[in-house]
């Protein structure tokens, strides 16, 4: 299992909690273990999300992998001008 | 090197200020920019816009328009696909009105004819019938009980219940307990501040010609950041198969951001289509300003407390951003970048997306992020001068560092603020005397960059030269840059490089030129081309001399014995081996196709000092001195451009630019005589110093640096105007109307 | 359109008489093009007035200036005498667009655009310029002030047209200042315009004109400015009752470049500093 | 259509246009020489910027009819032949440019400075060139890149 920070305003989607844990490998996995306890995110992550592993933001890739210890964070997703 | 080795040192053609390949084109006038392609038979196309801010569309009457001698065709909304969705749904929508006008300039009309002053004429006989509906540009205004609603169920699901359908997106992250940590500060500052909406500004506007046929094959040529995006997005609306159409992207006269989304390429396709001749559709300028995308205006509120110490003990922010009529204003970047330079146990920051009656926002370099730094490093100056202490020394007690936890959650790699800040502290510039009159301004400013999408094919000629196609428009140099890197690994001079933007045709898909992410994606992909490409030569090498493969080695443009025990071969320079290559195996080509996610953050920290006539409210900017941490500097002359084109266009920013709409929601300064961008005599020199801290994410280190520049200026200008002046100014731009109102309403309370 | 290029007034004026529609006269064109690109104004009639003879010159008229319909703003400010004389006027001029402008833009279409804003107006106007104009029905002589009558109107009747600008003898002991307010250094439109000419007998200011742009429909000779400064040393006294007359005579209004407010305060400002430039002239040819 | 003999960057050039074509537009429609480039169309931008009898102006605020018998220069006269002027060199070297769709016009109008002022001081140039709108650079290496072209044209005359 790997933890996974949600920003707060997620929140209301995820029972009230900001930190949930999923059963997941890498990145992709954290995304559909993610909407499977918590339909409510499935929004969320369907318009587009990035995902801070250990710090380094993954924009868009599903295939980074996540350790079990790994620091995970939600994020909106990334684009630039 | 290894496919995989990060190489920091010991560079021989990377780090030196070459000259870029294109520039004899661009000094002659032969370099071909979008407006500068011609067809044989083409027509020359003009769009009919809204001259209201909100209208149902009643009726589209041609018929004297078609009457004109030369017109050829028309088409609106019904010539496209149906069926769109979601975010392509929007950009239809906005390329081509549909049931309403939603802005001021909104097209809702095309007209193809032989002339482009045939076009114009005909496009003035189009009479359209509008029925006029309540608008609302202004942001807080849009998100009042009693503001019109610009579309309904515009709104997603994050939107808090009792909201104006207006408000469409909403944020909110942060961590620890902001009212705790106010309550441990020694003085707590809180404060509104107001931006208006800038654009980019770029001096070329938007311009394609278009071919289409009945059989749906098509081709476009365009200026455009990101030419993938226009085939995937113009195939969607014209409801082609993405790839019959071939897009080849033009010289770039600018971009910044604004020419990452399409506007008139899908109607210059429809009219070619329905026309069935190629058509060149070029803007105007007002167009430009009218219809395509600038920032978001932004209303926000701002409250830190500190110590006496300096020490930020909680930050909190409220961004409201106007994206115009559809989702999608960057208010999470503006919440995410808000607080990032800074170390905080307590923060929090809440944006929302508010639909008004303007033209669909576009990206415009570190989109959010400039206005969040206004804001939050203002706070902060209020607060070193209320507590005397000195800016930088308070940026740096609470900087982001590796290892702490970032405002948006997670913990810092490796990142260079600090080492900006230690920079700007000793520049001659911070310890420059200030003469009578003028305040000097410090800000950090921050973004995230971008990787995306990446294709690279880097081909080997006979005389071993190479030819690197990539897939990254080049919007500032990026040419030379990736020249560079292929001629650093390939071991052959710079100028046996070519480095051309390939069409869609010729390679993987590209994402954007945007996120800074050029010389981070496309040179990395580069890098890794040129190391594919080297492995295939080591490999003829060995094959000649009857070695292993791992026991050979590239080095100085040279294949060569890894040492005394792989065998006693001379060298064999590049050319030898692709002269034979045909006959000891075939083509040698090396190519890259990723989603490069190592994109490293990039911080900057800007000193400025302003003068400020207390008489007339004008402002000069006496000086300006740009820091910021490049992570590795390619091309260090054009990384230099970078920071310097950023701060311009921030002093225009902070100082005049500005959307004015009228009370009749028109768009009043639609040219640049009234969009005021700095001239030349506007501007001191701008001193630049490049911090190399390096990006863990990338072979030579580089992190993107084109955004990064735009962030600190609108803090750092508004700080200097508020030391000369001795009143601190809160909404952009600091006009000197607004200047001489501040001080009246200090002296007169 | 039609385009026209007579040899000579006559030639121009008769053109002018028997056209349909909207007539445009063209000498630099800066303002007649930019409405025709917008579409603001679409002539049907250009009559191109460069080809008639004499038109591109500056020439001594007694004791003043003749200056040509077509002179453009670079030739005023390469002429070597001319800006000795009113730098108050040539510096006007040389403030209008950017260099590119100045190669075309001419006093004469700068009067007759017709706009409140216009820089070389002021000065002018402080200046006593007047200028020829003739017509279907002859010519006449009018002073500047008298040719704007509201925001692109003029004075000139149908087929009439300006011939020349005359500007006067400068004479002893006086100088001219014409300074404007805009946001940027370069390129913008006057915000606030005030131009003062001035005339001392020793330290003593004998005669003044004090004339203020973008700050009314039309730009405006402020006798009471005048008055202010008349039979003064321009002390502070003088610069504040100055101040204060510029800006009473102010009648703005709030738009994209300018507030009520600012626009008001400001043409107090630059009086000032305006009539201290031209005090300093004014001794300087002592 | 109005018939039109002139002289473009030396060479004798015969067209037919509409009245209310502008010198831009004539250029690059109808001879072929794209690169003064249209930036506003309203003389604020300078990126048409061509010379006309040796006047600095925007191509954009002139008609095609008005060029009868006159004599324009181009950023497409500026090098000869294959050699580049020192100005082109040097606006090369010090990166005066990034998207280089400005450029054009700043090499005619900076030309035209120096054969006028061959020793303008930092805010001459700066002043000059105010008409001509660059949005990628900051002016900073434009400025350098005219200061060392002007210091070295005088050393070599």
């Amino acid at each position: 299992m790997v933890e996974v920070n949600l920003w707060s305003g997620l929140r209301a989607f995820a029972d009230g909690k900001d930190c949930v844990e999923v059963d997941a490998k890498n990145v992709g996995e954290v995304l559909t273990g993610l909407v499977a306890q918590y339909p409510g995110l499935e929004h969320v992550i369907e318009a587009g999300v990035s995902v801070a592993v250990d710090g380094k933001v993954i924009a868009s890739g599903l295939t980074e992998p996540v350790k079990p210890d790994s620091e995970v964070y939600l994020m909106q997703q990334l684009k630039g001008g | 090197m290894a496919f995989d080795d990060v190489k920091t040192d010991n560079f021989k053609v990377v780090g030196q200020r070459v000259k870029r390949p294109d520039g004899i084109d661009k000094v002659t006038g032969k370099a071909k920019f979008g407006a500068d392609v011609v067809a044989p038979g083409m027509l020359f196309a003009a769009i009919i816009r809204s001259p209201h801010a909100h209208a149902r569309i009643v009726k589209i009457d041609t018929t004297k328009a078609a009457a004109l001698k030369g017109v050829k065709g028309f088409v609106t909304r019904a010539d496209f696909a149906t069926g769109l969705k979601g975010g392509n749904l929007d950009i239809l929508e906005n390329v081509m009105a549909g049931e309403k006008a939603l802005y001021d300039g909104h097209a809702v009309a095309a007209v193809a004819a032989t002339s482009a002053l045939i076009a114009r004429d005909a496009a003035k006989l189009v009479e359209v019938e509008y029925e006029i509906l309540p608008h609302v540009t202004d942001v807080d205004k849009a998100m009042l009980a009693d503001a019109p609603v610009i579309r309904e169920g515009a709104a997603d699901k994050s939107v808090p219940e009792g909201m104006h359908p207006n408000v469409v997106r909403y944020h909110e992250s942060g961590h620890g307990d902001v009212e705790a940590g106010f309550a441990a500060a020694d003085l707590v500052v809180e404060d509104s501040f107001l931006t208006e909406a800038t654009h980019q500004g770029y001096i070329e506007p938007h311009a394609c010609l278009a071919q289409l046929g009945k059989d749906n094959k098509g081709e476009l040529w365009c200026c455009t950041q990101g030419h993938w995006n226009v085939q995937k997005l113009c195939a969607e609306m014209l409801g082609m198969e993405t790839s019959q159409l071939r897009v080849t992207a033009s010289e770039i006269g600018g971009g910044f951001g604004g020419k990452t989304a399409v506007f008139i390429e899908p109607v210059a396709l429809a009219l070619a289509r329905k026309t069935n001749r190629p058509v060149k559709l070029v803007m105007s300028r007002s167009e430009v300003f009218r219809a395509t995308g600038p920032t978001s205006s932004t209303s926000m509120d701002v409250k830190i407390g500190m110590t006496k110490d300096g020490i930020i003990t909680a930050g909190e922010g409220t961004f409201r951003l106007q994206g115009g009529a559809f989702p999608g204003a960057p208010m999470e970047f503006t919440a995410m970048c808000a607080f990032a330079p800074y170390n905080l146990e307590n923060v929090k920051q809440v944006g929302y997306d508010v639909l008004a009656n303007r033209p669909k926002q576009a990206a415009y370099r570190a989109p959010g992020s400039p206005m969040a730094a206004f804001a939050v490093e203002s706070v902060i100056d209020e607060l070193c001068k209320k507590l005397d202490l000195d800016p930088i020394e308070v940026r740096l007690k609470n900087a982001s560092k590796q290892g702490t936890k970032a405002s948006f959650g997670p913990t810092w790699d490796r990142i260079g603020l600090v080492e900006t800040l230690e920079a700007a502290q000793t520049h001659p510039h911070y310890s420059a005397p200030l003469k009578e009159g003028q305040g000097r301004g410090v800000s950090c400013g921050f973004w995230f960059n971008h990787g995306g999408e990446t294709s690279v094919t880097l081909a080997l000629s006979e005389d071993g030269t190479a030819q690197l196609s990539v897939g990254t428009p080049d919007i500032g140099g990026s040419r030379a840059s990736m020249a560079q890197m292929a001629a650093e690994e390939l071991g052959i001079p710079y100028d046996s490089v070519r480095a051309t933007v390939a069409d869609t045709a010729t390679l993987g898909y590209n994402e954007v030129s945007h996120g800074s992410r050029v010389t981070y994606a496309s040179g990395l992909a580069t890098i890794k081309a040129a190391r594919a490409a080297v492995k295939i030569l080591c490999a003829r090498a060995a094959a000649k001399w009857g070695i292993d493969e791992d026991a050979v080695v590239w080095e100085d443009g040279c294949a060569k014995p890894s040492g005394p025990n792989a065998g006693d071969f001379d060298p064999l320079p590049i050319e030898k081996l692709t002269r034979s290559m045909g006959r000891t195996g075939g083509p040698i080509v090396g190519h890259f196709e990723a989603t490069p996610e190592g994109a490293g953050v990039s911080f900057a920290t800007h000193i400025v000092d302003a003068e400020v006539d207390k008489e007339t409210g004008q402002t000069k900017i006496v000086r300006y001195t740009v820091v910021q941490d490049a992570g590795k500097a390619i091309n260090p002359t054009y990384v230099e451009g970078q920071f310097q084109g950023g701060a311009a266009q921030g002093i225009g920013w902070a100082l005049n630019e500005e959307y004015i709409y009228g009370e009749d929601g028109r768009l009043q300064n639609a040219v640049f005589l009234d969009y005021r961008i700095p001239v030349a005599s506007d501007l001191p020199m701008i001193d630049t110093v490049i911090v190399e801290v390096p990006n863990p994410g990338h072979p030579y280190g580089v992190r993107g640096v084109g955004e990064t520049s735009i962030c600190p200026p609108l803090a750092a200008i508004a700080n200097a105007v508020s030391s000369a002046a001795g009143v601190r100014l809160k909404q952009l731009p600091m006009s000197p109307p607004r200047i001489l109102a501040a001080l009246d309403k200090q002296a007169n309370g | 359109m039609q385009y026209h290029t007579p040899s000579s007034f006559d030639d121009a004026v008769a053109i002018a008489k028997d056209a349909q529609g909207v007539t445009r006269f063209l000498a630099g064109g800066t303002d007649v093009l930019v409405q025709l690109r917008a579409d603001i104004v679409t002539p049907d009639v250009l009559i191109d007035i460069k080809k008639i003879a004499g038109v591109s010159e500056i020439s001594r008229e007694g004791d003043g200036w003749r200056i040509g319909v077509a002179v453009t703003g670079a030739e005023m400010t390469e002429h070597d005498t001319l800006g000795k004389e009113w730098p108050g006027l040539v510096e006007a001029m040389d403030l209008i667009g950017s260099t590119q402008v100045q190669g075309r833009a001419t006093l004469t279409g700068n009067l007759c655009n017709g706009s409140p804003a216009a820089d070389s107006v002021p000065a002018m106007v402080a200046a006593g310029v007047t200028v020829s104009v003739t017509g279907p029905n002859g010519a006449r002589r009018v002073a500047v002030e008298d040719i704007p009558t509201a925001p692109g109107k003029t004075s000139l009747t149908a087929g009439e047209m300006v011939t020349a600008v005359h500007v006067p003898a400068r004479g002893a002991h006086a100088g001219d200042a014409y300074l404007r307010f805009i946001p940027r250094t370069e390129m913008d439109i006057a915000v606030v315009g005030c131009g003062i000419n001035l005339r001392l007998d020793g330290k003593k200011i004998i005669e003044a004109r004090v004339s203020l742009g973008a700050v009314a429909p039309t730009v405006l000779l402020v006798e009471d400015a005048a008055k202010a400064i008349i039979g003064t040393e321009l002390d502070d006294a003088a610069l504040d009752a100055l101040a204060a007359a510029a800006s009473v005579a102010c009648k703005p209004i709030n738009d994209k470049r300018g507030t009520i407010e600012f626009r008001t305060h400001v043409a107090g400002v630059l009086a000032k500093r305006a009539a201290k430039i031209a005090y300093q002239r004014a001794e300087a040819a002592s | 259509m109005i018939h039109v003999s002139t002289k473009i960057n030396g060479d004798d050039v015969e067209f037919l246009c509409d009245p209310r074509e502008t010198l831009l537009d004539t250029l690059r429609d109808k001879l072929g020489l794209t690169g003064s480039k249209e930036g506003c169309g309203t003389g604020d931008c300078g990126a048409c910027s061509v010379t006309m009898d040796g006047r600095l102006v925007c191509s954009c605020l002139v008609l095609g009819a008005e060029a009868e018998g006159k004599e324009i220069e181009t950023v497409e006269g500026i090098a000869d032949g294959e050699n580049l002027h020192l100005l082109q060199e040097k606006f090369i070297e010090h990166a005066a440019l990034q998207c280089g769709v400005c450029t054009p016009g700043i090499l005619v109008a900076t030309k035209s400075l120096l054969e006028k002022h061959p020793d303008p001081t930092e805010t001459q140039v700066r002043y000059w060139l105010a008409g001509n709108l660059c949005r990628c650079t900051g002016y900073d290496k434009i400025i350098r890149a005219v200061m060392e072209t002007a210091a070295d044209l005088r050393e070599a005359s």
